[in-house]
């Protein structure tokens, strides 16, 4: 991956493609309470959509999409977000995750569950996605200290 | 005065020593200090412990539980203090011959050798104390680590074959007493020193009986120098003379025939040695043990390889005495505990005098040396008759108590053992004294009496041996101590 | 018999898949390989998972407002799908570190073959 | 109130600090290790406070999410998992104080993923201990086999390929392992350890369980190096660096043989599992087979972390054992054993680092008697710890070796006390070889530094984890009778 | 594997255990429990996804943490030493 001819078909094509993927990621998470989907296989779109930039562009095109340094924060981010989720729970004095005791006001207890598991969706796309991304750039950068 | 806690001080007391040795390790003169006023404290304390011994009475002290039901307990009965009184009065001679041998004969690492001589006797004292059998494995193998670095104290390299050997011996022999051990507490549920035995009113088959009698013997066995155990003695031979003199003729080696004693009498108890014919396996083993350990002792030509072998044939004595399982028997091993102890130790004295101040080891050149060497040469004499059983040396009290015993068990054999032995006895150190005496020596000009520090133990322990010979009472009362300890097996023992 | 065969043919197709895997695992030399078996192992569990969820006549465990809920025949068993979203993430992750350390391997040794790697250790 | 929360925050305190330490690492890399220190610091003191409230009040459930098992998912803090919960952080806790400068060392400028990984893979450690759901187990099981890859993968140049190794076997057996739950699922319908422990007996027949129970036996023997399964053990501790060993080796395979614990007594319960299939007599036979083999394979070593890494495999097999005998005495020997080669065997694999930090190598065949100048301390603790491996009295080894001896006498199996001696004498032949050589031999003549070596001690921030494990060998020898009366009211008989 | 299967119960049959409404012990089964009582636990029609994010949710953050783990496994190994983290 160190020098590769950029082919512009190549290029192009990713550049059309990928927002339609990260889109549908998006698409993924969001609509998993209703069809099949969640967090999991939404982050694997998103970052689907990030390496096709990645792999047709190289590093150079890419880096304007996401900095490399950027995505280990993102997945510490992610996994704080579903961490939080269940700390608040307990400090409002439920269970470690147990949604009901989110300081969401006004809502029943199920709505309120309906939206902790979107809150831990989305930490765990994010997750997903930056740690996908992060293993990639790791892996083609490869370096070798032996 | 309360005595409750005197036999943990006189364990702990020359162990306090330890670290004062190892700080001042850089000033020779305050270390050997260290160690000289340890040995005093320890006697000390022994002693206070004897006046309540006599009347029988035990002082009996339990700390935490090494394990759930098992105490750390101590318990300081005429046995104990009788051995007891014996380790810790020879080790004060010992540490004085000591600084006079290791500086005549400029020893390396003096330091550790005077730390480890401390925890040995600690472990010793430990050993004597031992309430049940449980604290006495944590001690027997104490003295086996602790004396490790003192049978290997010169490095070269067959003093670490030795030690080696030692090892071996002695670990191996620990694991089987750590497995009798759990054997005895699994059918009796305790494990505690009860005169008369704990596995007589148990109900054990007779093939567990004989399996955990060979294992207490491998376990005991290797210590007390029972053939085909006492592989390690001659070996560890290779340490400093002080070392065999207070450890391979006292300590350690009475330790083991200590532990066969609190095997035999308070474990098995006398009446399942008996009903079960163990006994028989042990006069069996001592006797020929006897037998080839003096036969071997011919061929030695190194006078304390010679010596070592006749520590080996003098321990079965002992045990042969327990063997006979009669009061004047059992009486007879344990007064002779007392009377080998006081003479090897002179032996070994005088085999360390003539290897520092003449520098040789082998029996064929000391020709002529008693006109360089007087006192020691005479010493000499007073513990070789003793072992050969002349009177009025008390090894001459001890052989009779014993050969009454097995008269009184009507046993034969064992009178003819122990006659014949102490005619080989004889055989093996007149020739000796005949070289020392009155072959001609070459070379000896130059040479005179060796340092007072050595020469004082000696003559002490040699006079000691005769006065004890004739008055077997003098001073710890030996001889009521030693009827007491028998009397009490057989009483319990026959309720 | 055959009742038997047919009852569990579900069985059958995991049980050949776990030899597969089995056998890449211990026979393939190459240390991708060996990697590829292991993957084709774990999905073999996977697929055990997912069969024993369903039931004939079921559908798919998302709530038809027409279809009721209280006939649990009427929707697939959804705990072992959930399980195996996890065990499919946790077999992604162990993939990942696979590789990664093959990729360690090959920049210290430049091999990824067994008995070269073993020689080239010695 | 928070005793109610106490098991949960025990592995969340890991949580927490796996993202702390990246948060910070990022910018800081050398707040990594303190932070580490400080995690496990808390988990461990939780975790006494959580065995001191076991000890008064009983077991914890905590049901996560608030839903009740068999719905949801539950921790479960007995007397089992709390022991083991106590012991691993405490030791844990040093081990991390220790790895400073090793990290320093041997792979400067990975503090922060290395420490992280660490924080993680006691967090998978805890996790298994403490979960009461099987598949729950599965995860935090891979969890922790991941982070251990990971931190084996570090160190000499062959790591990675031993972490390779390991990763393919330990997966395999994870992968078993979640089949045979696979196959309780399908038979019972449940996850929850209680609830199908309720209903196993009725099942005792069928051979799915029967398939299911040897199955998970089989996965998790690999983890814990049970004796055919165990070769991919000696390699990954060698190669891995001194601070990462220091870590797995006394905690990983413990932390299996506690889930042998929990299937064999907890969910199936001992008459039940000799029912099903002859587990415990099979095992048993394994693991003494293993003591042996590994013992005298530690006997052939050269190099003092394989050796150690034989002899731990040694040393699972009397915690096998303990657990095959499956009578009080076996188990609360088994668990003091737990407790003991913990302690030991983290001593001894800091002694190893010391060497390695101070030397350079941890060959035995290059110690000389200038190490008991040079490192004082370090080799006072070795001693201890190495006569404590060998089960001399009063440390604490001898005391577990003594209770598993009354428990092979109490099933009056002569055989496992035999292997139990012998495997001691041959723990003696190995140890006391390193003894001789660093205090007894005069140094070769080749090496010239022998007496007069300089004292050059490692630092306080290694001496001092070190030189606490070895006294609380002391400790723990003396205190042994309280501690082994606690393990006998958890016994689950 | 065979040996085992012998005694599973048949694919899909809907009356085994596992799908059964109660157990033998009288606890509810999960798969049943959950698909009648997930809508109004938290008004989400896909049961799976209920399942993931609250019933089982530390299976969840399990998963999510493994994850992050093989993420830092390769940052530990692969990232060069020159460049800090």
């Amino acid at each position: 991956m160190r020098r590769q001819e950029e082919s512009p078909i190549v290029l192009l094509g990713s550049r059309l493609l990928s927002p339609y993927i990260m889109l549908f990621g998006l698409y993924v998470i969001f609509f998993g309470h209703y069809s099949p989907g969640g967090g999991f296989q939404g982050g694997t779109l998103l970052a689907a959509s990030i390496l096709l930039i990645r792999l047709a562009g190289g590093r150079r095109v890419s880096r304007l999409q996401i900095q490399e340094f950027a995505t280990t924060p993102l997945a510490v981010f992610g996994v704080i977000i579903y961490f939080a989720t269940g700390l608040v729970a307990m400090i409002m004095g439920g269970y470690f995750l147990d949604y009901e005791m989110l300081p969401f006001t006004g809502m029943e207890p199920a709505m309120v569950r309906y939206w902790g598991i979107l809150i831990i969706e989305v930490g765990i796309g994010l997750a997903v996605m930056a740690i996908l991304v992060m293993i990639y750039d790791n892996m083609v950068k490869g370096e070798d200290y032996a | 005065m309360d005595l409750t806690l005197v036999p943990l001080l006189a364990i702990l007391s020359s162990l306090a020593a330890v670290p004062f040795i190892l700080w001042s390790s850089s000033k020779p003169n305050l270390r050997e200090t260290w160690t000289i006023i340890a040995a005093l404290v320890k006697f000390g304390l022994v002693l206070t412990l004897l006046p309540s011994a006599l009347n029988g009475e035990s002082v009996t002290l339990h700390l935490f539980d090494l394990a759930p039901g098992l105490p750390f307990a101590l318990n300081a009965d005429p046995l104990g203090v009788f051995f007891a009184v014996i380790a810790s009065g020879l080790w004060i001679f010992t540490s004085f011959y000591s600084i006079g041998y290791v500086r005549g004969h400029k020893e390396h690492k003096q330091t550790r050798y005077y730390a480890s001589f401390a925890i040995c006797l600690s472990a010793t004292i430990g050993i004597a104390f031992s309430g049940n059998l449980l604290t006495f494995i944590v001690f027997y193998e104490l003295l086996t680590l602790a004396t490790y670095p003192l049978v290997i104290h010169t490095e070269s390299d067959d003093a670490i074959k030795a030690g080696r050997k030692y090892l071996s011996f002695t670990l191996t022999a620990g694991l089987l007493l750590i497995a009798a051990a759990g054997m005895v507490y699994y059918y009796t549920g305790t494990l505690d020193f009860t005169p008369g035995g704990v596995l007589g009113d148990a109900d054990i088959p007779y093939h567990m009986i004989l399996v955990m009698f060979i294992l207490f013997l491998g376990g005991v066995g290797v210590k007390a120098g029972i053939m085909p155990l006492h592989g390690w003695l001659p070996a560890a031979m290779a340490a400093p003379t002080p070392v065999s003199a207070l450890l391979h003729a006292v300590a350690v080696v009475k330790s083991g025939v200590f532990a066969v004693l609190r095997v035999v009498g308070y474990v098995f108890g006398v009446d399942v040695m008996g009903d079960y014919g163990l006994n028989e396996i042990l006069i069996v083993l001592a006797g020929a043990t006897v037998i080839l350990a003096s036969l071997i002792a011919f061929a030695q030509d190194n006078l304390k390889r010679r010596l070592a072998y006749s520590t080996v044939g003098h321990l079965s004595y002992i045990v042969l005495g327990i063997a006979l399982l009669t009061p004047l028997g059992i009486q007879g091993g344990i007064m002779h505990i007392a009377a080998h102890a006081t003479m090897k130790i002179t032996l070994f004295f005088c085999a360390g005098a003539i290897i520092v101040n003449l520098h040789r080891t082998e029996i064929s050149n000391l020709n002529g040396i008693a006109k360089v060497m007087p006192w020691t040469m005479g010493a000499f004499v007073v513990g070789s008759m003793g072992l050969a059983g002349i009177p009025p040396i008390n090894g001459f009290f001890s052989k009779f108590f014993l050969i009454s015993g097995s008269l009184e068990g009507d046993m034969m054999i064992p009178v003819i053992i122990l006659i014949v032995s102490g005619l080989l006895n004889a055989g093996y150190f007149f020739p000796i004294i005949h070289r020392a005496y009155f072959k001609k020596g070459e070379g000896l000009e130059k040479y005179g009496e060796a340092s007072p520090f050595m020469v004082v133990p000696i003559v002490i322990t040699a006079t000691l041996s005769v006065l004890f010979g004739l008055f077997p009472n003098l001073f710890f009362n030996f001889f009521d101590l030693a009827a007491q300890i028998s009397a009490s097996l057989f009483n319990s023992a026959t309720p | 018999m055959l009742d038997f065969f047919l009852g569990h043919y579900a069985y059958w197709f995991v049980v050949i898949l776990m030899c597969v895997g089995l056998y890449g695992i211990l026979f393939k030399k190459n240390l991708v390989k060996k990697t590829i078996g292991l993957a084709i192992f774990q999905v073999s569990v996977v697929l055990y998972f997912v069969s024993i969820a369903s039931k004939w006549g079921a559908t798919v465990p998302v709530k038809d407002s027409n279809i009721p809920v209280e006939q649990v025949a009427n929707y697939l068993n959804p705990l072992p799908h959930t399980l195996m979203l996890t065990a499919i993430v946790v077999g992604v992750a162990t993939l990942g570190v696979a590789f990664t350390l093959l990729m360690a391997i090959y920049n210290r040794y430049g091999t990824l073959d067994e008995q070269e790697l073993l020689e080239k250790i010695q | 109130m928070i005793d109610s929360h106490l098991p949960a925050l025990i592995a969340l305190t890991f949580v927490l600090f796996a993202i702390l330490i990246p948060m910070f690492g990022l910018w800081k890399p050398k707040s990594s290790q303190p932070l580490a220190v400080l995690g496990s610091g808390i988990a461990s003191v939780l975790s006494l406070y959580a065995f001191a409230t076991y000890l008064q009040t009983g077991s914890i459930r905590y049901f996560f999410g608030g839903w009740e098992p068999p719905v949801g998912i539950e921790f479960v803090y007995d007397g089992l998992s709390g022991f083991f919960v106590l012991v691993i952080n405490t030791v844990a806790f040093f081990v991390l104080i220790h790895s400073r400068q090793v990290a320093r060392r041997e792979f400067p400028g990975k503090e922060m993923p290395y420490f992280a990984l660490a924080m993680l893979a006691l967090l998978g450690f805890n996790g298994m201990i403490l979960t009461g759901d099987l598949f729950n187990l599965y995860v935090f099981l891979e969890i922790s086999s991941l982070a251990s890859y990971g931190l084996i993968a570090i160190g000499s140049r062959p790591a990675p390929y031993a972490a390779f190794r390991y990763l393919i076997i330990g997966t395999a057996g994870g992968t078993l392992y979640l089949l045979g739950v696979g196959f309780l699922y399908t038979v019972t319908g449940t996850l929850n350890i209680i609830d199908m422990a309720a209903m196993l007996p009725t099942f005792a027949t069928n051979t799915s369980v029967v398939a299911a129970l040897v199955l998970m036996v089989v996965g998790i023997g690999v983890k814990a190096a049970l004796f055919p399964l165990h070769g991919w053990l000696p390699d990954s501790y060698t190669f891995a660096s001194s601070s990462s060993t220091a870590l797995i080796a006394p905690i990983g395979t413990k932390v299996a043989a506690y889930i042998l614990f929990r299937i064999v007594f907890y969910l199936f319960g001992v008459e039940l599992t000799d029912a099903v299939a002859p587990i415990t007599t099979v095992i048993g036979i394994l693991a003494a087979i293993g003591i042996l083999y590994g013992s005298i394979m530690a006997i052939a070593q050269t190099e003092m972390k394989r050796m150690l890494a034989y002899s731990s495999v040694s040393q699972i097999g009397y915690i096998i054992m303990g657990l095959s005998l499956a009578n009080p005495l076996g188990f609360a020997g088994a668990l003091l054993h737990v407790l003991n080669h913990a302690v030991m065997k983290a001593c001894l694999f800091l002694v190893a680092g010391n060497l390695r930090m101070k030397e350079g190598h941890s060959d035995i065949s290059k110690f000389n008697d200038s190490y008991r100048k040079k490192y004082p301390w370090t080799m006072a603790s070795f001693s201890v710890a190495a006569i404590s491996m060998v089960g001399l009295p009063p440390l604490a080894g001898f005391f577990s070796k003594w209770y598993l001896a009354l428990g092979t006498i109490d099933n009056e199996n002569w055989i496992f006390l035999a292997v139990i001696l012998i495997s001691s004498l041959l723990n003696a032949v190995y140890f006391f070889r390193i003894l001789e050589k660093v205090y007894m031999m005069n140094p070769k003549k080749d090496q010239k530094e022998g007496s007069d070596a300089e004292r050059n001690e490692v630092g306080f921030s290694m001496m001092f984890p070190t030189s606490v494990l070895a006294i609380a060998l002391f400790v723990i020898g003396f205190a042994n009778a309280a501690i082994v009366g606690i393990l006998f009211n958890i016994f689950p008989m | 594997m065979i040996y085992a299967a012998s005694d599973l119960p048949y694919r899909g049959d809907p009356d085994n255990l596992m799908h059964a409404e109660e157990s033998i012990t009288g606890t509810e089964v999960v798969g049943s429990y959950v698909i009648q009582e997930a809508y109004k636990d938290a008004k989400t029609p896909n049961i799976v996804t209920v399942i993931l994010g609250d019933y089982r949710s530390v299976d969840t953050f399990g998963e999510q943490v493994v994850v992050f783990t093989a993420g830092l496994i390769t940052i530990l190994i692969l990232r060069s030493r020159r460049r800090q983290i």
